[in-house]
């Protein structure tokens, strides 16, 4: 398909501009002005619209169908949420816009730091951050200003991780000026607990643990880890991205974490647009709050406000308030749910662990526990025996028309594939979902390159990554006219 | 309102399949003590008409720009967002899709990501940008994260007419990134050149603005030839809407372009989400953060995107990473890109032009005293003779929100209003504007 | 704004191909005498932005049903329109296609009109619906035309107690048909069989309405058993939102059921467009006007779906036409069909007994005399002691638009008002309601 | 693909509906109670947003691609058009709200009869019908009334028509109650006038004439035709469906018509949603304008009012003041073009010359002139030497990626192939659809079957429409549970 540019053509246009009618001569000094116009594309605005429509029908969303991509919590977007998100109140607020005319918004966030409060069992909640990489860097920023403050931030300069951890992890780790410390996983999937007591110590600042895991698996002596910290001067990080499993079930806050950042597009139902946006809310126990970022919204009252007098704030993480956006349509979410959260958490570890009792007998299973809203199987034995990959199943799966599972995450697992189903899936998506998983260990048997070929359905079969990487053609070039 | 499909039927048929007695028994690895035992505190589930009625209330208790005449700018700027942008970004397939770690599921993603760098590109005058950063404030950390890596060095300068909230964000993040920062003061509105040189000596990078917070043009390529000369990366934080009359950053020297995407195609939103954009010479194309795309070709030699220069990215190195940006802003870089095509090169140019004529109009309209006497684009900094927030709470009431007290964020300007002006608004307005501020007694030509 | 993509260089290559120097000779053909020689007058060409603003002033000079309180209805209700419709209807592919005469490019609409007219036939309990009707009114006509092709016959007979304006339309059209009208009186609201029975033999068709009008119900089997007895087609007018709690019209007799798809799935929009449907007993099926589509299947036998019964339309039979319907409303029947699929059968029942709850709520709250002491769905008449127009206008003043003034209507009722109920109003909007009421003097219970 | 009611389960649902919380008794008679629930879907909202957007994939829209479909004027619609029209102020007004509180719409139709009257010269409007072919028995239903008023009625039973009209044309004339009496059409195109003179005699009540004519050609002798109707004491009729080709450039009025229809949803731009909705707006001469159907909207002052005292009217032809979104679009659509209407028109018939040069040595061209906005060829040739029909050729061209045109009409041209590009279209396109058009009669000539098997790439094969008619499956029918 060609590139938006390979249909341009000289003067033509879709825009037409207001003109105000006054007079129109610049105050731009020459030296200042543009010399050369950028090379924009130009199209009349039905060939734009076709341009669009035409790239989105290669593109697979929720709305086309299954897409289990684990760790991502891919569930059904509502629709009245665009809908709410679309209201001038909303969509044309200016963000400088006094408080006192921004109330319904100012509500709106407050009300929500609220109930997320809630829901994680903490007490204070920034919604600043924009995604949940950026919330564990705020979440480790707040760390030091909290051990800063205390004076023990040179000494403690290391942060545990487990292996299974996700890459943003140890990158925000680093980030905010930490040292990784990683400790193991037993054999059932839960931290090594012996192996964690030898890398707590003085110089530890804290630990960052996503619960349930990226195996999908409840930290089963979740209690004792969080003394091991405690008793240490250190404080827990929770990585909120598998908040779905719990949801009114247990609380970040009662199992000892003191900060954690959500990502509120997976748990809360942002429609993920091709990669976000996202929002990355950071909620902490009281003796973190005094570090959060300002402003934080505050109700006097019958008023809303934001407050910008935070003396011992670490400062802006990000523009305003946050993606305010992001925040109607998480608010909306939960509100439509209610306490009824409970029951989407469970319906969405029954839906996991349904498939994995499907899938169970056909692929390797690392760790033979029930999961909770998610599991990883791995593709080992298939390319022992048969040369197949987990990519070359995620790609087959493509001709079944589904998305395919997260692969080659975690680490800790070879060969991956991390199915999350998401409780907006019906049963029959499911046992479609399963019974394309079991035929493809059928043609890995039968006729292994129909895998190593896939997929053969989609606009393109299989591209060239490594390919991209040497050619580094990252934007279109303009032949020189 | 849920949105689950399970019946009774179902879920007895997935018990038995997994061999449990009950839901309940699925978490049976939660330690009891850890367990919640009563219902979440969070307000009675709603059905759709309800939460409809309930968020139309609170919006209701918004004063949108639809609802008063605003003048209000300072980073967010209302130029209009045509339909064709929601009718794209409404695509379920664009909508409700996520990173498209696989390619070939997502080759609309790419290709759309693949044509908003090339957009960004070509406004920027650089070689490479990345498929969006969070936002105009974080892409300014995202950078100074950039030039440690390439220089090596830890010094950040920062124009103090840089908008705060991006001096803010950036003060936040440099210590855990080893980095200080440090700030070049304004002279009557604008960066002095040889400060700016003398600070950015041995510095990593140096950052200013164009058009400046405060609405100046600043003499840019002498700021950026300052900023380079001792080898920090000259990095311009520059208004996407600007670009079609100003001269790109790549024309004068800079080695990174950064800024908030906002005002080209999406909506206020009350500060988000929006996108940023990160551009940069060729030479820091690998050390750049965020999602790249590539081209490349398929079996059949077919050209197609992907995913690219993934070895920067967490997910691959890890702590040793230099791109720490999973979810970013695709959706929102999307309606940049297509607001953009929409403008075409001419469109671009047209709306500065026109915001910029009416800002002119404006100043000779009004006749108040400007704050700095030098050229802007289409915001500027007039002094009312009172206290800004009076005037404005006095306009406000008439209802025209006349600017933004520039006084919160610099010295001696609290009676300074900052005064935007986009192609939406119009010499009637203006003169709405000139009635308000006299009306509430500011003395605004006759 | 435009939307036009030919640049001047287009324009000459293609007057070049054509052979011709200008656009002008093109239009050669035209008589000089009846060519335009000046520009039309009809104001300057506006910018999208212009445009919206101007629209948005316009419609911010109506009130409507979120910016009061309102109990109107009389046909038109204000049942809550999900989201998910919306999404559906802005799909391009169903939004700009056309008929689907081509049916390999046209399965999706052909299979939604289908599962439509499968909707529509569950819904009233007849054999086969067509693809929509232009309203509630219109397909009274069109029934009355199917009566006169199926029984050969020429009198028209409707209930007084059908909407006003649906009668209003068949008398409109009767004469064209070769067809005449009788009226059926009201005794208290309600449509004596008895009289029905005499009125209709010999008929053509007899229309009534369940709920009627006046928001009562009728005792539509007695009124079909009647209607059809002398061989006319006995014809209910009913509302879809009923249907999930009152009968459905073929169980009770009824040859046709026809009315306005409004209440199921569109927006009030100032009384349109919406849709009409018509169903009817399998024996009328190749009288109906309207498209049709039907299964069939295509070369390798797979299952497909096409316009049929194309012998009764226009196209092919021009003047022997039975169908002269091109254009329809089929984007509104598809939404009818979302709705309808979001709803459910539980859903539907439930819109149908809460508003029903809530109308008797409303009566022992409000504790006015009724007009008519009978059973009604979910609109009833009260008489307030005072003019309605005035009782409304009063009202009005206070945020509340009380109901309908049915004395417009029906003689004796200047008094009256007619309040509609819907699921999306609550006890404390009809409380609401009560002291608006009270406070203008009307003598609602305390 | 399965039908939504074949994915329905029983007690699925996506709809959640207030609880009001009052007494909950029903106080409907047990007689008049549902006996048994309609099968109306039954799934989850995720379940339910799939199902629609995967039909959707199995339809082409003109945001799809080119729908040359001649008659139908498939020109881009605006998206801000929608944008518009789902204003609240809009979307969600009651129709019976008081008239001072609907001045917004009101003023909208006024402006809209205003331009529309001034666009065909004419005097007077009505909104009120809801698609062409109800606005010809609306006008045809007028001319009735106006002759009743002057005692012609019993006269003058006689509508003449020309071989090339629309069914709708003959359609409603039989449905007004009048006779249609049939003209022909010379050699070039035109109505034969010497035939004409011959059936047109005081048993005459009017024309009915599309001009440009459906074979899209302008009617060269109007002036005298019209003078022909005028003596006779007959009106004149336009049927509006091809005003796309006219517009600023020639006016009804001036050519002599008393009455006539707009198709707005083809001239001012209308998604056609698969069928509809439409609008049939008609306009009328001075004589004819009592007997508009009420009510009409008037402008008092500056005050905008629904007159319903007309006490010739004829009566309402369709609910409330017409489908008033339909009035938005074409209002919105029309204030940006502004006068440059001409311009639109223009480009209209500029295209489709453009095509008809391009084509004119492939297809066989009945009528040899410079067309109007749209032009017929046919496939006679074609079928006589390769046995390729129109039909055949039309299920090609979906295989190239195009709508097929209109087919098999107007009915004096064999083989018909009716092609209406539109303004809308870019060069690039015409070009392309002709370069496909011209490849098919290759391909007819070298493998006929390509044709004759067409398409190839749609979701289904050629379909059995008589096999349709005679199984007459109307309906899903549910096995009985
Ligand atoms: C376990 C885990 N942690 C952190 C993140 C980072 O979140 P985000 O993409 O919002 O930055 C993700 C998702 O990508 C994740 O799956
Ligand atoms: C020439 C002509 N006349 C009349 C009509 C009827 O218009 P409508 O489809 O709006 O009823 C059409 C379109 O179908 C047409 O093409």
């Amino acid at each position: 398909m060609k590139l938006i540019y390979e249909k341009s053509q000289a003067s033509r246009r879709a825009s037409s501009i207001p003109d105000p009618g006054v007079e129109n001569g610049t105050e731009i000094p020459a030296a200042l002005r543009r010399s050369e116009p950028p090379h924009l594309p130009e199209l009349a605005e039905p060939e734009l619209l076709r341009h669009f429509t035409e790239l989105s029908t290669r593109n697979f969303g929720i709305d086309t169908g299954f897409y289990p991509l684990g760790s991502c919590t891919m569930k059904y977007n509502p629709r009245v949420n665009e809908r709410l998100v679309g209201l001038p109140g909303f969509r044309d607020l200016h963000p400088y816009q006094d408080d006192a005319d921004a109330q319904g918004a100012l509500e709106l966030m407050w009300r929500l730091q609220e109930i997320l409060a809630e829901i994680v069992g903490l007490d204070a909640v920034t919604l600043q951050p924009a995604a949940g990489s950026q919330g564990e860097l705020t979440g480790l920023t707040l760390i030091s200003a909290y051990f800063k403050d205390r004076g023990e931030y040179e000494q403690r300069r290391e942060i545990v991780i487990p292996d299974t951890a996700h890459g943003t992890n140890p990158a925000s780790v680093t980030m905010a000026g930490y040292t990784v410390r990683k400790v193991n996983v037993d054999s059932r999937g839960n931290i090594d607990v012996d192996d964690l007591r030898e890398k707590v110590g003085p110089q530890t600042a804290g630990l960052m643990l996503t619960n349930p895991s990226t195996l999908g698996l409840f930290e089963e002596r979740i209690e004792e880890v969080a003394s091991i910290f405690h008793d240490a001067g250190a404080l827990l990080y929770y990585d909120g991205a598998n908040l779905n499993a719990v949801c009114g079930i247990s609380r970040p806050g009662d199992m000892g974490f003191d900060v954690l950042h959500f990502n509120l597009h997976k748990t809360f139902s942002q429609p993920h647009g091709g990669g976000g946006p996202g929002a990355g809310s950071v909620a902490v126990r009281d003796i973190l709050e005094p570090y959060l970022p300002a402003p934080v919204v505050v109700r006097d009252g019958d008023m809303y406000r934001l407050d910008h007098d935070r003396p011992k704030s670490i400062g802006r993480v990000r523009g305003f308030g946050g993606p305010f956006g992001v925040f109607v349509r998480a608010y909306a979410f939960i509100r439509m749910w209610g306490p009824g959260l409970r029951e989407m958490s469970e319906t969405a570890v029954l839906n996991a662990n349904y498939m994995l009792a499907k899938l169970r007998d056909h692929y390797d299973l690392p760790y033979d526990r029930h999961c909770m809203h998610e599991f990883v199987v791995s593709a080992r034995s298939l390319k022992r025996e048969h040369g197949a990959t987990a990519l070359d199943v995620a790609k087959r799966l493509m001709d079944y028309g589904f998305h395919p599972p997260t692969v080659y995450f975690p680490l800790v697992v070879p060969e991956a594939l991390m199915i999350e189903p998401t409780e907006t899936e019906a049963m029959e998506t499911l046992d479609a979902f399963c019974e394309a998983m079991v035929e493809i260990v059928k043609e890995a048997e039968r006729e292994p390159d129909l895998l190593k070929q896939a997929p053969h359905s989609r606009p393109v079969s299989r591209l060239d990554e490594a390919g991209a990487a040497k050619r580094m053609v990252l934007r279109h070039h303009f032949d020189e006219d | 309102m849920t949105f689950t499909s399970l019946t009774d039927a179902d879920r007895a048929a997935m018990l038995a399949a997994i061999g449990v007695e009950s839901i309940e028994q699925l978490f049976d690895d939660i330690p009891a003590a850890v367990r919640l035992d009563r219902p979440l505190d969070i307000g009675p589930a709603l059905s759709e008409s309800e939460l409809y009625d309930h968020m139309t209330a609170l919006a209701a208790r918004n004063v949108d720009v639809g609802r008063e005449l605003s003048f209000l700018g300072a980073g967010m700027y209302d130029h209009y967002v045509p339909a064709v942008v929601d009718a794209v970004l409404q695509r379920g397939e664009f909508l409700t899709a996520y990173t498209p770690y696989q390619p070939e599921m997502s080759q609309g993603v790419l290709q759309a990501i693949f044509e908003y760098q090339t957009a960004v590109c070509e406004l920027t005058g650089m070689d490479v940008s990345n498929a969006s950063g969070y936002d105009g404030t974080t892409v300014a950390a995202d950078a100074c994260y950039v030039a440690k890596l390439a220089t090596g060095r830890t010094r950040i300068v920062v124009a103090e007419t840089l908008n705060p909230q991006v001096r803010q964000v950036v003060r936040t993040f440099a210590p855990g990134f080893g980095m200080e920062v440090v700030e070049v003061g304004h002279h009557d509105g604008l960066t002095d050149p040889e400060e700016l040189r003398s600070a950015a000596d041995g510095a990593a990078i140096a950052i200013f603005q164009q058009p400046n917070f405060l609405g100046l043009l600043e003499d840019a390529p002498a700021l950026a030839e300052a900023a380079s000369a001792g080898g920090a990366l000259a990095t311009a934080h520059v208004d996407p809407m600007s670009l079609g009359i100003l001269e790109a950053p790549g024309r004068y020297g800079c080695a990174l372009a950064i800024g908030e995407g906002q005002p080209a195609g999406n909506y206020l939103s009350y500060g988000g989400p929006h996108y940023g954009f990160l551009a940069a010479r060729q030479d820091y194309a690998r050390q750049l953060p965020g999602r790249i795309v590539g081209e490349t070709s398929d079996f059949q030699g077919r050209r197609g995107y992907v995913l690219t220069l993934q070895t920067r990215e967490q997910h691959i190195r890890r702590e040793k990473a230099t791109s720490n940006i999973t979810s970013n802003q695709t959706l929102l870089a999307l309606a940049g890109l297509v607001y953009l095509s929409w403008l075409g090169p001419s469109g671009l140019r047209e709306v500065g032009e026109r915001s910029h004529a009416l800002a002119e109009h404006a100043k000779r309209r009004l006749g108040l005293p400007l704050a700095f006497e030098h050229p802007t684009f289409r915001e500027f900094v007039v002094r009312t003779g009172r206290p800004a927030r009076e005037v404005i709470d006095e306009c406000k009431r008439r209802g025209v929100h006349p600017g933004y007290p520039i006084g919160r964020d610099y010295e001696g300007l609290d009676d300074a209003l900052m005064m935007a002006f986009t192609e939406r608004r119009t010499p009637e307005e203006i003169e709405r504007l000139a009635e308000a501020l006299s009306a509430v007694g500011v003395e605004v030509a006759a």
